[in-house]
């Protein structure tokens, strides 16, 4: 996972067939984005884990949770990336309640619990997420950090971005992620009084839970007689 | 003062009536016997709020002499206008054409579980729907 | 916030700035007299100036504020957690109640982030179509603002003509999509269906209605000098400010940024075959900010009159199997929504629905700046200052 | 009044007819004003119909409004101090009983002929000050604390430009009587040719001006209307008043509208008289009789005019904010009244 992708070739994530059938773009090296992975990769040395450039289209970079608030105050200063544009967390859990979709008189499926991170990689169940474009060239980048699976804290980026502020407060009081050094981590959306994580892949969603699935198919089979074929033959094929 | 002069626009709702566009959403109608319970809509719902039950039953074969054919037969086929979004996925996803959108919008109820139509009304909404209108010239005539 | 070595305020004219100063230096020394303890007012949950349910708590010293912080969250349905549960037909019919505005303007960036996963592209003709609807939940959203504009600063007579002319305009959305408001006509790969006849000749004369529209604003609200007195050098935003904290759209434009995402990156909808001028300001005040909505919405009305003359023909859907399961992966797309910079970021699993949304919406961040920004303003500017920010609840609240 | 009818009236007659006609000269200028101009001029001007519904084309309208407002329940705050509370609309629309009681309607036609007659309306019209302070206080509600603190401020601060544009008027006519001030202007000739008479709006155009922006602010009406500021204060001082008490506020804000327009019409328009150069009087007494059934009528129509400007700059401005408000008071109107005095005195003196 931790390769980085080489010129031309495409990263394993994405199906192979994405290249045979992408019209707009080939396998097109995109000059400015490979340069710029380059240049980033030079000034912040070891901080930078794994880098991800999709052709014409972004970059993914992610750099080691210590270095997080040093590596975006250089991107910042050293290639303006002077454009905050949001910042959020992934929770890389696969949800074990699934889409509240199952039949409850059936045996509950298996659901894998593997936890996969997407681009760039990454080893912990939390990523931060940050993407900061520069305001001249308009050439965006996403930065990405593991949280510790342990504590959950992340150094703030307060200082070097003001407007990190408010989204910081709202992925704390979402994910439970801690930040130190943010001024005050009050709720933004959630009563104060809330507790649980609604946006980790653990909190249930009850209005799924509440009321059954109109959409399990109950048609009752014939009364007796020649109902040889299993009922409700067309149950497969779930849309 | 420019706008005194060119009057109102404003349209008397209870005395006059504005026709909605054709392609209106106003509410589902059902065509009965289109539909062979498959139930993809009600999966399709993503506010859950089509309910369908349905009972199987022979019917006399098509070619005479045919092994008799099983066919479902729809017992309940609720739509919740309350919660529905009128997003349209439901009249979409069906295979068997049997939903259809009618722009009649003068369905309001005193007390919400009106808002729960079952399959007698949503037929009678049928006459209101009107056929697919011409498309636009540039438009490629091959129905996707 | 010192004034003379600001560039922004050089530009609002000596006599301007030295009335401005002036004015803050007597009530800075009023207020050391007087030493009065300040007053907690919350302008609630239910109150006419917001649009919506956004509270500010603001603390007043006599009328001006000295700390005020907008708490959000009456409007919050959790919608990010929404669409992990639901599959990608079903989620763009949740997402155009995000911004119910202009909310065609809201599923274009979350097909489009799908449709690059899938590495499908719509036909030419489902982009001509997808930009004019574009443009016109653009000018349905932002001809509200200039109508509600009047009606905070007093002026009852502009919303009418704005909701006048904003009828034409949803009539015209709901001919082609069947949905005034929530149109949810986009699908992955392409439209549910084609435009209905006359469609195209209907809104040229729909669009020369909004032209002079907008004329009549001009002149009737931006013309009159009260609305001049009570906007030009109020809450002024410079240009550094603004990029940190994240705004966009038109009050990054009116604070002298030249970034309009219709023309700064290539997305596949059909703007690089118009041409159109993107109108910024320099000044960063609010009546720059309005001043810069104006001119867009006049922009939008040409840019559609130009669309409409070259739309291609052809098909509306590209060839997309019936049930949709989009490639593992992760996608951007961010477009120019009539309030700001809207961007979902999309990470798929290959499984029917995503797997996570993170759904970036332009008012939360033009809201995070209030409190820097509201510091030692009168009442009644707080009401001129989130009007020009032009907001909507359901943007912040997600 | 009496010799009117040439029937002897007890006195007690007299007074219970001057109540009826005073009732009568404030609430049917205020109906006819809020049905014309609040519901149907607005709506026009904003391309709407306006109220249909109620009677054959809206008329009944103000009917039903009333009829809403007296079966609506009353409520007081809790800790709003009652008797202030209760009392505070009251003295408003009392303020404008008082104003109406000084303005001629005629010849003979006049509630009282008061020598000091427009220094008494200036002194009562600034009573409303204090129902509104009292309104905004009162109820306990921060916004309207604000919006009565607003009113005070901005009313008191344009009672002064409106003080001094009266007194151009009244340099120019030599008196404080009413009465004489319309018999001035309508006798009257501007340099010899008489035949409009000599109304002040046209030598006193400044003063004019000054008044009626000063009405505009009196009144609190749109570019003025800090106090009641919908999209901060909610409905300022009157937010926490319903049911009766707000029919009386109401009624108070456009009876005082009416009311205002009346004095500005007899100062500047010529009250109820036509020019006399018209009929061939030559004063006072040589007015015909006819005149005091004509003479409310006139006032009327003037009253008309005058209110229609100022509803119609109420709809169309944005509101001041309250510092250029003030601002535009102390450092625009009171030196151009000012600077309009010192004109009139020299031109008096002159010729």
């Amino acid at each position: 996972m931790h390769l980085q992708k080489p010129k031309g070739e495409v990263n394993q994530l994405s199906s192979p067939a994405e290249t045979a059938t992408s019209p707009s773009v080939e396998v097109k090296v995109d000059t400015t984005r490979d340069a710029m992975v380059a240049a980033i990769r030079t000034t912040l040395g070891t901080a930078v884990v794994d880098t991800l450039v999709k052709p014409g289209d972004d970059i993914w970079v992610r750099v080691t949770t210590e270095s997080w608030c040093a590596s975006i105050q250089a991107l910042k200063d050293a290639y303006a990336f002077d454009y905050f544009c949001f910042l959020s967390a992934i929770d890389w859990m696969p949800s074990p309640y699934g889409r509240g979709e199952d039949d409850p008189s059936e045996p509950a499926p298996v659901r894998d619990t593997v936890i996969r991170p997407g681009y760039t990689g990454g080893d912990t169940r939390m990523q931060m997420l940050v993407r900061l474009v520069n305001s001249v060239t308009h050439l965006g980048i996403n930065i990405k950090a593991d949280v510790p699976n342990d504590s959950f804290t992340i150094d703030s980026i307060c200082t070097v971005f003001a407007g990190a502020n408010w989204h910081e407060r709202e992925a704390h009081e979402m994910f439970g992620i801690g930040f130190t050094g943010h001024p005050d981590l009050r709720n933004m959306y959630l009563p104060s009084d809330f507790e649980g994580y609604p946006m980790r892949k653990d909190f249930p969603l009850l209005a799924r839970m509440v009321k059954p699935w109109p959409g399990i198919v109950d048609v009752e089979p014939l009364p007796g007689g020649a109902d040889d074929e299993k009922d409700g033959a067309s149950e497969e094929g779930t849309s | 003062m420019r706008t005194f002069k060119n009057g109102s626009n404003t349209v008397q709702y209870p005395h006059e009536k504005e026709a909605p566009p054709i392609r209106a959403r106003g509410v589902i109608a059902l065509h009965q016997d289109n539909c062979t319970s498959c139930m993809l809509c009600s999966r399709s719902c993503p506010d859950w709020c089509i309910y369908i039950e349905a009972h199987k039953e022979l019917a006399p074969p098509r070619r005479e002499g045919g092994k008799p054919r099983q066919v479902n037969l729809l017992d309940r086929f609720d739509i919740d206008y309350a919660l529905c979004m009128y997003c349209g996925i439901c009249v979409e996803v069906c295979p068997f054409d049997a939903l259809f959108w009618s722009p009649e919008y003068e369905y309001s109820e005193p007390n919400i579980t009106d808002m729960l139509h079952d399959k007698t009304k949503l037929s009678e909404w049928m006459e209101t729907v009107p056929e697919a209108p011409a498309l636009e010239v540039g438009a490629d005539k091959k129905k996707k | 916030m010192t004034i003379l070595n600001d560039p922004v305020s050089a530009k609002l004219g000596n006599r301007q700035q030295l009335s401005y100063i002036a004015s803050q230096a007597a009530d800075a020394r009023l207020n050391v007299e007087l030493e009065t303890e300040g007053m907690t007012l919350n302008i609630g949950p239910q109150h006419p100036a917001t649009h919506g349910t956004l509270r500010i708590i603001a603390r007043l010293d006599g009328e001006q504020v000295v700390w005020a912080e907008p708490s959000c969250g009456y409007m919050h349905r959790g919608y990010e957690k929404l669409t992990e549960v639901r599959t990608f037909p079903q989620v763009t019919s949740l997402i155009n109640r995000i911004d119910w505005l202009g909310s065609f303007a809201n599923e274009v960036p979350f097909i489009l982030a799908a449709e690059k996963l899938m590495n499908v592209e719509a036909p030419p003709r489902a982009q001509w179509i997808r930009t004019i609807l574009f443009e016109l939940s653009r000018i349905a959203n932002v001809s509200l603002f200039l109508g509600d504009l009047g009606v905070q600063l007093g002026a009852i007579t502009p919303v009418f003509l704005a909701f006048r002319d904003r009828e034409y305009v949803l009539n015209l959305i709901e001919s082609a999509t069947g949905g005034r408001f929530h149109p949810n006509f986009d699908r992955i790969g392409g439209l549910k269906d084609d435009l209905p006849a006359g469609w195209i000749d209907e809104t040229k004369v729909v669009m020369k209605k909004l032209r002079n529209f907008c004329d009549e604003i001009e002149t009737l609200l931006f013309g009159n000098e009260i609305f001049q007195s009570r906007t030009r050098g109020i809450g002024v935003i410079p240009r550094d400010v603004a990029l940190q904290y994240g705004l966009s759209g038109a009050n990054l434009r009116a604070s002298g940024v030249d970034w309009d995402l219709r023309r700064d990156q290539t997305i596949p909808l059909a703007y690089d075959k118009v041409d159109f001028k993107v109108w910024t300001h320099p000044d960063g005040d609010s009546f720059a900010r309005c001043w810069v909505r104006l001119q867009e919405t006049r922009e939008a009305t040409k840019i559609v009159d130009q669309l409409l003359d070259g739309i291609p023909s052809g098909p509306v859907m590209a060839k997309v199997p019936k049930i949709i399961k989009v490639p593992e992966g992760e996608a951007w797309v961010s477009t120019e929504n009539p309030l700001g910079e809207m961007g979902y970021y999309v990470v798929s699993r290959g499984d029917l629905g995503p797997f996570r949304v993170k759904i970036r919406s332009a008012s939360f961040n033009n809201i995070s700046i209030t409190p820097w920004l509201l510091r030692g303003v009168y009442v009644p500017d707080i009401i001129t200052i989130l009007a020009s920010l032009y907001f909507i609840l359901g943007d912040i609240d997600r | 009044m009496n010799s009117l009818l040439s029937v002897v009236i007890p006195y007690w007659g007299q007074s219970l007819l001057r109540v009826l006609g005073g009732l009568v000269a404030v609430l049917l200028p205020a109906g006819t004003i809020v049905y014309i101009f609040l519901f149907k001029m607005m709506s026009f001007m904003q391309s709407r119909l306006g109220p249909m519904e109620a009677g054959p084309y809206g008329s009944l309208q103000l009917v039903a409004e009333v009829g809403k407002w007296l079966q609506k329940e009353d409520i007081q705050p809790t800790n709003a101090d009652k008797p202030v509370f209760k009392m505070a609309p009251i003295i408003v629309l009392m303020s404008t009983f008082l104003l109406v009681v000084v303005v001629p309607f005629g010849p003979d036609a006049w509630f009282t002929n008061l020598e000091t007659g427009i220094f008494y309306a200036l002194a009562v019209s600034s009573i409303s000050v204090l129902g509104i302070l009292m309104a905004g206080w009162s109820s306990a509600n921060k916004y309207s604390l604000l919006g009565g603190l607003r009113a005070a401020g901005q009313l008191i601060a344009y009672e002064l430009p409106m003080v001094l544009a009266v007194m151009g008027v009244v340099i120019q006519a030599g008196t404080m009587n009413l009465q004489q001030i319309v018999v001035a202007q309508n006798a009257g000739s501007i340099f010899g040719i008489n035949t409009f008479g000599n109304p002040y709006v046209i030598t006193q155009f400044v003063g004019f001006i000054v008044f009626m922006i000063a009405i505009q602010a009196e009144l609190t009406q749109a570019p003025f209307d800090m106090p009641i500021a919908e999209s901060e204060l909610v409905s300022g001082y009157m937010t926490e008043y319903s049911g009766f008490r707000f029919l009386i506020f109401f009624i108070g804000e456009f009876a005082t509208a009416g009311v205002f327009a009346m004095i500005a019409s007899t100062l500047f328009l010529g009250g109820w008289g036509v020019p006399f150069s018209w009929f061939g009087w030559t004063s006072m007494d040589s007015v015909s009789n006819w005149m005091n059934i004509v003479g409310p009528l006139i006032v009327f129509t003037k009253m008309m005019v005058l209110t229609f400007f100022i509803m119609w700059v109420r709809f169309t401005y944005p509101r001041f904010r309250e510092d250029q408000l003030q601002r535009f008071a102390w450092k625009v109107l009171i030196p151009v009244s000012l600077a309009n005095i010192m004109l009139t005195a020299v031109l008096k003196v002159v010729f």
